[in-house]
């Protein structure tokens, strides 16, 4: 099997949950070590979770999945998923994915604390 | 395809092998004339169509090999890109995206390449596996959300 | 040689084509953990080998062909590249870099080369043309002026 | 034979030359045209030549070979030539060709104008 090679992601603890903000393109190579870690942060039931993209110039259906799956798993518990700080290409694909919608996008960590 | 490709790379069935050719591919479609939003969907097909033969056809196996030739296109101007395998066949027929309202992880590969490219043709090799045609125009429509 | 190269690039003699060969190495060599400074080097000195086939092997003609191959090595960590054509054959004694103390323009090509790899090898391949084997090591020593 | 691929370059009047700014990377492909745009401009006989390389995030010999050129051409006419804004990869090529201390390297183009 290929080798997956790991994402770096900071995390920034909120009051009610977490940031997470990945860094790097977001391929088949990288999305299990992002999936990973995104279900290691699920464990410690945060009611909020965000997503910062701000440092994802690129990323693939692979990476959509695992956004997907991370909202199944806020939803599952009660929590809210929120993406921000979208770079053109991603949008581009949540977009193409008819996920744009589906997603509460806002547009910067700040907006993404409070709302 | 009547004369030879531009640049043709043969590669193994990696995944840490998807961005050096998305990086190849996006400064080949600029040179080209493909604005950066463009270039970045190109690249995005042949990431998926990549990842595909690899999970899919070569299940997950990174010893095999997959094939791109690249071709600038002259009159009317844009590019072709085939990418070959001597992965498992299935009937070009099956190879569909699923029904997006569906929302689910996975199953968006086939919809990305689809609505990002202008031709689209998955077929059987006759020698084995199987080869993915994929063409865009410069100054074709711009692309849609998947229906 | 004794495994087969992780990724191989068959090219047309085009200048066109120097800018995606080096995204592609660029990004190929990051992956294997070089760093941006040393990736740079890498890209450039492919890039002057490049440039030195189309230009003094096949005379500036753009409908002939390159093969570049790449592989990530380990133990030590590193890559090598071969850089391969069926070009005119010269003697590789006779490919060297000028003196760097004479300021004209021209005559950096090799000595950009030898200063950024670890290990260059020009040879004449037995069945016509040049193949040149560019070595570089992960935490080799940095990079230094050309003397 | 290759087709060249021309290079944008911006131009600027000073009270004594001009400023020229290319933009993109400087290979092979590129090098041609801006070798074409500096004669051009040593044509107007400015008794400075400043190039800004700023836009410039990639050069092989060529490039530099180009720069030679009109380093040559300055000198033959009584002129200055200053190169300044360098990016760490043309930076580099130059230290590496020995050229570094050859060029009148300035930081920006404040420094370039007036100096
Ligand atoms: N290269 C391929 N070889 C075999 N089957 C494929 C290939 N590409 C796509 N498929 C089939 O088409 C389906 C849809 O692919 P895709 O839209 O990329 O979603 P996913 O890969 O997430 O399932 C796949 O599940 C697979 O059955
Ligand atoms: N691939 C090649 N085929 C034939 N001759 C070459 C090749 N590469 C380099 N040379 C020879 O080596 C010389 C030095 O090359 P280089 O340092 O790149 O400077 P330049 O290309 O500017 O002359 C060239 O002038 C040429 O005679």
């Amino acid at each position: 099997m290929s080798k997956s090679v790991s994402v770096t992601i900071q995390s920034e603890k909120l009051p009610d949950g977490v940031v997470l903000a990945p860094s790097g393109e977001i391929d088949l190579s990288r999305s299990p070590s992002m999936r990973a870690q995104v279900a290691e942060v699920m464990k410690t039931a945060p009611k909020r979770l965000v997503i910062d993209l701000s440092g994802v110039p690129y990323m693939d259906s692979s990476g959509v999945a695992t956004l997907v799956e991370a909202l199944q798993s806020t939803r599952k518990c009660g929590a809210k998923l929120l993406l921000c700080a979208l770079t053109p290409r991603v949008r581009s694909i949540l977009e193409i994915s008819r996920l744009d919608t589906v997603f509460t996008i806002v547009a910067d960590r700040a907006a993404a604390s409070s709302d | 395809m009547s004369h030879s490709p531009d640049l043709s790379i043969q590669m193994l069935s990696r995944t840490s092998l998807l961005a050096p050719v998305r990086c190849m591919l996006v400064s080949f479609a600029e040179r080209i004339g493909f604005d950066e939003t463009a270039s970045g969907h190109i690249a995005l097909a042949v990431d998926e169509a990549l990842a595909n033969v690899i999970r899919h056809g070569y299940s997950g196996r990174d010893d095999c090999r997959v094939w791109l030739h690249f071709w600038e296109l002259h009159e009317p101007a844009g590019l072709r890109i085939v990418v070959e395998d001597y992965a498992r066949q299935v009937d070009p027929e099956l190879i569909r995206g699923r029904d997006l309202s569906d929302i689910r992880p996975g199953g968006l590969g086939v919809h990305l390449i689809r609505s990002t490219m202008d031709s689209v043709r998955f077929e059987k090799r006759r020698e084995g596996g199987m080869r993915l045609t994929l063409e865009k125009l410069l100054g074709a429509a711009p692309v849609q959300s998947a229906a």
